[in-house]
């Protein structure tokens, strides 16, 4: 190992860097593009309205994220999402929110909790666990509510709608604090304690945690659990804004968050990643759609470019990895032979042309 | 090692681990004194592994009383048996790739500031130490485990586990993907360690490693302990005649069966960064050993010769005519193929069978119009399970069910089965007891007495020397020599693939 | 992934349970066979009526021949290893498109066209998953996104109808019997196709090379690699062929709505994976059968027709068929392992 | 090395304030200023749209000639009994008891050159023809017209809600992706003081409010008249002994899931209690599904299932029929909401009995038509409802050329 092994690392490493934080640019873009040219963008109100929208996606984001970092798979926020909504509301006229609030994030964190055991004790696997949990719920909500959305219109109801939606100042409104609370949470909590890390070392090698005295099935658990309960949160605080929780609610969230959460730069293969990411991957992708809907152009649009982003960054990581294999164990004393040895060839081919 | 230190650090007392259908280990009474070397051999299958995993707390059905020190201890978690200052260092490298070199040595013990919130910088700092113990200094402990070479990673794995400041330490093939270098480095971390009293056990087939390094040995068959002997008082044919039952020469020069006619002539090849105008000829019924240190490109050079890297240079004849390898399949229809060194992860189908492992080299021979005749295969697998005496030899099993060595029988069965004219080994024989060991060598020599060509890429230099009519020797992608099977002696090759001596 | 056994273990020890041994070799047609009495049982009760009729079994067999005919294709991403192939909805909503458009140059180009749509997406995938390895889950996701854009931008949420595309009356006649033409009278196209596809494919996937190779490349790729196989090529083919049924099963339901629009397939990626792994089909890749993803499909028949004869609302039906589809999973897993056949 | 990002950020920030201020300045010189100019009121007035023709033939806007008379609430409906009509009075007659808060004054300054934000509820072929009819009101009143579709996503209908009162429109139409959510949407616009007609889809009553006025079809209405027409014809085919009725449902959320199975329901419980029905079930707009739920129904239900009343006349209807055709069961009588291409032909091949006239063009016009009529000051009824039809055989084919 010589100094110019290291200067190549050095190099590497500055790229891994770009690399590792990504998304930061791709926000700082995309923010930039619609600041200059997206009509009344750069408005308070507006700016705003896409915190408000980010709120819900980017609390279940959490969850997914560190379901992503130990390893493993859950479709189920989306349903999650509307089971937490459907519950709060529901419960309300007979308990008021102080108690059903409380009883859908726990009823969350219990779904997580069952998507946790199936698969950190009964070894399914997590795709099918929540796939199966997925369509459970999916029926369970309409059996309960016998396919009716709850809506609240209660003067009480909507006082708290209007006080999760007030603007505290520009860009803040409680709702969005809590979101920004919980994302720097566990963004401290995985960057820079002990268990956030361990985590980390359960999806990047179930073994070597194990052996390093990690019980990783509680682990695995544990993100589930934190995985419904985000879910959850994300679910009912949009549902209270709303004063109304349909049974749709969290349909389209699934897709989004995976997306988001991928783009972020977390790795579906596990030990990688970050809450924060997320959080912005998330961020970009509102700022692109309000953008869009700013210029006046529809879903297709929106949909194609979510699509062309999403496959570019898959590509782009898959086409580093392939990189990387074809190159990793070169040795740097022969690659700098490579260019006169390329001459000689060169010359020799010549020659026998000749 | 004089009287006043030699205090028991480890003692287990005729412990049992069962596992369904097999008795893993059995009754066996195994103790380690403080400061000393405790090696522990046997073949595979014997029992040494699940010994030594059930001191790292792998295991929470075991039977048996295991103390350490003065204290009786259940080992049931790995968590306790790192609570009780035992550290493993495991033969399949036991790190996590993505993750960061500092936090894969420094794991579970992460230095953490008065907030609790880990210290970043000390870290780096803590982690730099504990890479400069196993010359790893250079090393960014802010990379990825996945950049990193495979002989570095191992030496961080020793890294990792020293860092935990055990009393006992156990070492499990400690050398399989080191170079000559870096196991010299590694015995000097041993010697030190023993001075400042730790408890060492180390498992190898290595029987030279075990003679140059430890104080006493154990030999375990078949789950039960043999004997345990002072080093200085037994010789390595006892032990290896304890370890196999009955009395085998460990190596035998076999006669060349050489002849003048060109299987295949290599011109310049070269990929690059990798090796570097690489020429030789081989020719039939010889066995080509390649040696040098891991890493020289000696692997590098054998994945290329069947297309599983593209070369970007040079020109590869087989009797004669020029190959143009666009792929491993071209090249097996060619009659050339290649061994890998690492079974579990691009050898074999642990998931598959027996039989699916070994036939998969021969399913385009015996497709017919599209349709595969898996039939016509059957005669080879039952007589490749006979000639390597593969154990159970049932064609059905699992693979991840077949002990280490019957594995690599089934990997080399599955070269065998298509008979190529070249042959390329790359470590037949890593982490192989010595019966599996003499069984394969054996296969080798039949190949060659049949006229086939056989490519022995080892780091066993005993085997290479043994079983090689001529030896290259490559050294940082180039092949710097050539050594006929007179001149060839253990020590040359080594100092050869060191770049010294002439 | 705890650290796993290697010592020998010979075959007395192993769980050969009477139970495990049926379901690993019969597998899913064991659950089949005990809806079968479960149903039977009940009419005999009186609970329900009319089950165990030729009639209702044909029904059945109707009802899931469109999901069986993507099912199978599905079958061979899941086999190779890659979970499944999430662009198979939009896939089958663009085939519909094409070939509505299409129909201007008369039934066999609809046909043409609307099987090189499937073919041209299959590439895709093949290239970015076979050869640059990317993730099967997201990329075949993000083709999803991108195919539902490009309808979208092409035909501007208008959806197209046969009739009114078709250059001839017997061209739209006949895009219309694909799904509704008629075997004696009763056996329809839907449910031969998807015979005729499962035979064929379970011939592909235990005879051929391409079956064995893939099986290899599904159940460990790098030692698959290492044995000469062209693991490349593999993946790419499973994918094109999932594309293709997709487009098979894309032209079907178009016949069938008569109309051209891009919810054509909603929900098949998912309904399909389901069948797929209750067929026994396991995600590690390597294992199962295309008989078996015949069972797989037809439990879910078969379930659907109980629940719904016994009176069970739909949205309760969603909450059984989840409960259900994780149990099966979890024994067909745990019998392979006990058996020594699988390990985590 | 974390720095370069921040920068970046902190960079966009520091340029993203000024432009905000920016914006905001420029934001009070809305549109709708040239509506100010004289004369504008007589000129709108003078614009004729009765002459303004559907791609089906159809005129755009056939106004109700007397509006539907309206029975008093009774005091707790949920307490009666489902099949009672009055049980559902509260979403049938959503509105009409609505008590109107802070609505904004007409401006009485005519709809020529007005900005109104047309918000649907997501991308279908309905909505497309539905906001091709809105575009020809508009453009008849050469109004600047803004079409949102928020893709069924209602995290992405409130956001459009806010962007659209950020734009500060002299008017925002509104589809309510769902029934319930829409009084805290309404509420919200209204509270921003901009006017707000809701349209197509019934909201809950509580969302009435704080909008001028629902415009749309009045599906009960509509559903009762369909059941009556249906029940005579199962009557003229089977007689009234034995007959049983099944109901695929529309997807939940939304008045349609009650009216099109609790309309028919309620009607014949007083008009044909004779007719039973033996099950109703969402199998959700898949043909497939559908046909499979039908199946089962014939094999469970076997004769006694004489009629069928679908929520959707396309993807739901053909399911239906290919059960039946299976089945060779030519004696049940069906019926359906909606005028698609699909449903009609079915009429035609006299395989779908009855369909209600269902104009999406029309429910655009009318909300924008009526947007118009409030911009010139004219007086708005409270809820404003689309002409009802029954389509048969007999009368299908004025309705070709298919809006989708």
């Amino acid at each position: 190992m010589n100094n110019d092994s290291k200067k190549g690392r050095g190099r590497e490493k500055t790229l891994t860097f770009i690399d590792r934080n990504r998304i930061f640019l791709l926000f700082g873009v995309v923010f930039l593009v619609m600041a200059l040219f997206a009509p009344r963008f750069m408005t308070s109100f507006n700016l705003t309205t896409i915190m408000r929208t980010t709120a819900m996606n980017a609390t279940a984001a959490i969850g997914f994220t560190l379901i992503l970092i130990v390893g493993q798979l859950d479709l189920s926020i989306g349903t999650i999402i509307t089971f937490a909504g459907v519950v709060g509301l529901g419960l309300k006229q007979y308990i008021g929110y102080g108690g059903s609030v409380p009883i859908a994030i726990l009823a969350g964190c219990a779904i997580g909790l069952i998507n946790g055991l199936l698969v950190a004790k009964a070894k399914i696997s997590s795709f099918i666990v929540t796939l199966g949990m997925l369509t459970l719920l999916q029926g369970a909500i309409y059996t309960i509510t016998r396919g009716n959305s709850i809506s609240l219109s209660s003067p009480d109801a909507f006082a708290v709608s209007d006080w999760l939606a007030r603007m505290i100042i520009p860009l803040i409104t409680p709702r969005v604090v809590i979101t920004l609370v919980l994302v720097g949470g566990f963004t401290v909590f995985l960057r820079l304690t002990r268990v956030g890390r361990n985590f980390y070392m359960v999806g990047g090698n179930r073994q070597t945690a194990w052996l390093s005295g990690m019980d990783t099935d509680l682990y695995t658990i544990v993100a589930f659990v934190i995985s419904g309960f985000t879910a959850a949160v994300g679910g009912v605080l949009f549902a209270m804004e709303g004063a109304a929780a349909t049974l749709n609610l969290g349909n389209t969230s699934l897709m989004y968050v995976i997306s988001a959460v991928i783009i972020g730069g977390t790795a579906m293969s596990g030990g990688k990643g970050g809450v924060l990411k997320s959080f912005f991957a998330i961020l970009m992708l509102d700022v692109l759609y309000n953008g869009i809907i700013l210029f006046g152009l529809g879903n297709e649009v929106k949909i194609f470019i979510a699509g062309i982003i999403l496959a570019a960054v898959v590509l782009y990581e898959a086409y580093t990895r392939y990189k990387h294999d074809k190159t990793v164990g070169q040795r740097a004393e022969l690659l700098k032979e490579v260019d006169e040895l390329k001459e000689r060839i060169k010359t020799a081919k010549h020659r026998a042309a000749v | 090692m004089s009287d006043q230190q030699r205090v028991v650090a480890l003692q287990m007392k005729h412990v049992t681990k069962q596992f369904p259908g097999t008795v893993a280990v059995n009754q066996v009474d195994f103790d380690v004194f403080a400061g000393e070397v405790h090696a522990l051999v046997g073949e595979n299958g014997a029992g040494k592994s699940t010994l030594m995993k059930m001191l790292a707390g792998s295991y929470d059905d075991y039977e048996g009383e295991i103390w350490i020190g003065d204290r009786q201890v259940n080992l049931h978690s790995p968590a306790v048996a790192k609570a009780n200052g035992i550290a493993m260092i495991y033969q399949e490298l036991s790190l996590a790739s993505p993750i960061s070199i500092a936090e894969n040595v420094l794991v579970g013990r992460l230095p953490v500031t008065g907030l609790g919130l880990t210290d970043k910088r000390r870290i780096v700092e803590d982690a730099k130490n504990a890479l400069e113990r196993v010359g790893l200094g250079h090393l960014d402990p802010d990379m990825a485990i996945e950049e990193i070479s495979q002989h570095e990673a191992q030496l961080v794995e020793i890294a990792k586990a020293l860092w935990n400041e055990p009393g006992i330490l156990v070492m499990d093939e400690p050398t399989s993907a080191l170079s000559r270098e870096e196991v010299e480095l590694l015995f000097q971390i041993i010697e030190r360690l023993k001075k400042e009293g730790l408890a060492i056990v180390y498992i190898s087939h290595h029987l030279p490693e075990v003679f140059r390094i430890a104080d006493r040995v154990t030999v375990l068959r078949d789950g039960k302990k043999i004997a345990t002997r002072a080093v200085a008082e037994v010789s390595r044919q006892e032990v290896v005649q304890m370890m196999v039952g009955k009395s085998i020469a460990e190596f035998y020069r076999h006669e060349s069966h050489a002849t003048e006619t060109e299987t295949l002539r290599v011109e310049n090849l070269t990929r690059f960064g990798f090796f570097h105008e690489v020429s030789f000829s081989a020719y039939e019924g010889e066995v080509l050993g390649i040696g040098g240190l891991s890493g020289a490109g000696r692997s590098e050079l054998g994945r290329a010769l069947v297309g599983l890297d593209e070369v970007d240079h040079g020109m590869v004849f087989l009797h004669g005519k020029r190959l143009r390898i666009s792929s491993m399949s071209a090249a097996m229809a060619r009659g050339i193929a290649y061994l890998t060194e690492n079974r579990k992860s691009e050898g074999l189908a642990l998931r598959l069978s027996l039989r699916e492992n070994v036939l998969v080299s021969l399913v385009p021979r015996h497709t017919q119009g599209g349709v595969y005749k898996q039939s016509l295969g059957e005669p080879k697998l039952q007589e490749l399970i006979a000639e390597l005496s593969i154990y159970p030899p049932d064609p059905e099993r699992m693979m991840n069910n077949l002990s280490g060595g019957n594995q690599q029988k089934v990997l080399l069965a599955k070269w065998m089965a298509i008979e190529p004219r070249v042959l390329v080994l790359d470590e037949p024989t890593r982490g192989v007891d010595i019966g599996a060991k003499s069984i394969i060598h054996k296969s080798i020599e039949r190949l060659a007495q049949q006229g086939h060509t056989v490519l022995l890429i080892s780091s066993d230099l005993p085997e290479l020397v043994a079983l090689s009519n001529r030896i290259l020797i490559m050294r940082e992608g180039r092949l710097i020599r050539e050594m006929a099977k007179e001149e060839s002696t253990e020590e040359k090759v080594l100092l050869a693939a060191n770049g010294e001596g002439v | 992934m705890e650290p796993t056994k290697t010592a020998a273990v010979d075959s007395r020890a192993l769980g050969e349970s009477v139970v495990n041994r049926v379901f690993v070799t019969v597998g899913v047609y064991l659950i089949a066979g005990v809806l079968l009495l479960l149903g039977i049982g009940l009419q005999l009760t009186g609970a329900i009526n009319n089950f165990a009729t030729a009639q209702n079994m044909l029904n059945i067999i109707d009802a899931v021949s469109m999901l069986g005919i993507v099912a199978v294709g599905m079958a061979f991403v899941t086999y190779s290893g890659h979970y499944a192939d999430l662009s198979v909805p939009t896939t089958m909503a663009m085939t519909g498109y094409v070939a509505v458009e299409m129909l201007k140059y008369g039934f066999f180009a609809a046909v043409a066209a609307a099987l090189l749509v499937g073919m041209v997406v299959g590439l895709i995938n093949a290239v970015a998953i076979g050869k640059f390895r990317a993730n099967p889950i997201i990329w075949t996701l993000a083709v999803n996104y991108m195919s539902m854009g490009v309808i979208r931008l092409v035909w501007v949420n208008k959806q197209i109808y046969p009739d009114m595309t078709a250059s001839t009356v017997r061209a739209s006649q006949m895009f219309d019997a694909i799904f509704r033409l008629r075997f004696f009278g009763r056996i329809a196209l839907p449910m031969v196709m998807m015979i005729i596809l499962v035979i064929v494919f379970q011939f592909v996937l235990r005879k051929t090379k391409f079956g064995v190779q893939l099986k290899m490349t599904g159940a460990a790729r790098t030692p698959a690699r290492f044995s000469g196989i062209n693991v490349e090529l593999m993946i790419g083919i499973a994918f094109v062929i999932c594309a293709l049924t997709a487009a098979v099963g894309g032209l079907t339901v178009t016949s069938l709505n008569r109309v051209g629009a891009w919810y054509n397939g909603e929900g098949y990626d998912f309904r399909a994976v389901t069948a797929v792994v209750i067929g026994g089909v396991t995600l590690a890749g390597g294992r199962g059968s295309i008989v078996g993803v015949l069972g797989g499909v037809l439990v879910i028949g078969i379930l659907n027709n109980i629940l719904t004869l016994l009176g069970v609302g739909t949205f309760s039906q969603d909450m059984i068929r989840g409960a259900i589809f994780i149990v099966v999973v979890f024994i067909n897993a745990r019998s392979l392992r006990k058996m020594g056949r699988d390990y985590e | 090395m974390k720095r370069p990002m921040t920068l970046v950020l902190v960079l966009l920030l520091a340029l993203a304030l000024p432009a905000a201020v920016f914006a905001g300045g420029q934001k009070e010189a809305a549109p709708g200023a040239a509506a100010a100019a004289a004369g504008n009121l007589e000129r709108s007035l003078a614009v004729d749209t009765s002459g303004l023709k559907s791609e089906d033939g159809q005129p755009l806007i056939i106004l109700q000639e007397k509006q539907r008379e309206v029975p008093s609430r009774p005091a707790n409906p949920d307490a009666l009994p489902e099949d009672d009509p009055l049980h559902w009075w509260d979403i049938e007659f959503a509105g009409w008891n609505a008590n109107k808060q802070n609505i904004p004054e007409s401006p009485k300054d005519g709809a020529i050159g007005k900005s109104i934000v047309f918000i649907v509820h997501g991308d279908h072929p309905w909505t497309t023809a539905c906001t091709l009819g809105a575009q020809k009101i508009a453009n008849a009143y050469n109004m600047k017209f803004k079409p949102l579709s928020p893709n069924w996503d209602l995290a992405v209908q409130n956001q459009m809600i806010d962007q659209a009162i950020n734009e500060r429109p002299d008017m925002i139409l509104l589809i309510p992706l769902d029934a319930k959510t829409a009084p805290q949407q309404a509420r919200k616009i209204n509270q921003a003081g901009i006017p707000l007609i809701l349209f197509n889809t019934l909201p809950s009553a509580a969302a009435m409010d704080y909008c001028i006025t629902w415009t749309g079809p009045d599906d009960f209405g509509q559903f009762r008249m369909l059941s009556r027409v249906w029940a005579d014809e199962m009557k003229r085919i089977h007689g009234t002994s034995g007959v049983g009725v099944a109901y695929t449902q529309h997807a939940p959320g939304g008045s349609p899931y009650f009216a099109r199975c609790w309309g028919p329901i309620s009607e014949l419980s007083g008009y044909a209690p004779w007719v039973k029905t033996l099950d109703k079930q969402a199998p959700g707009f898949e043909a497939d599904k559908t046909m499979q739920l039908v199946s089962d129904w014939l094999t469970r239900f076997g004769r006694d299932l004489k009629g069928i009343c679908a929520a959707d006349d396309s993807s739901q209807a053909l399911g239906i029929f290919e059960a039946l055709e299976k089945a060779g069961r030519r004696d049940v009588v069906v019926v359906a909401a909606g005028n698609s291409k699909v449903g009609m032909d079915l009429v035609k091949d006299g395989k779908l009995f009855a369909i209600t006239y269902q104009t999406a063009e029309g429910d655009g016009a009318l909300a924008v038509q009526t947007a118009a009529d409030w911009f010139n000051g004219k007086e708005i009824p409270p809820v404003k409802y689309l002409p009802k039809h029954i389509i048969t055989k007999a009368d299908v084919e004025d309705f070709y050329p298919p809006q989708w």
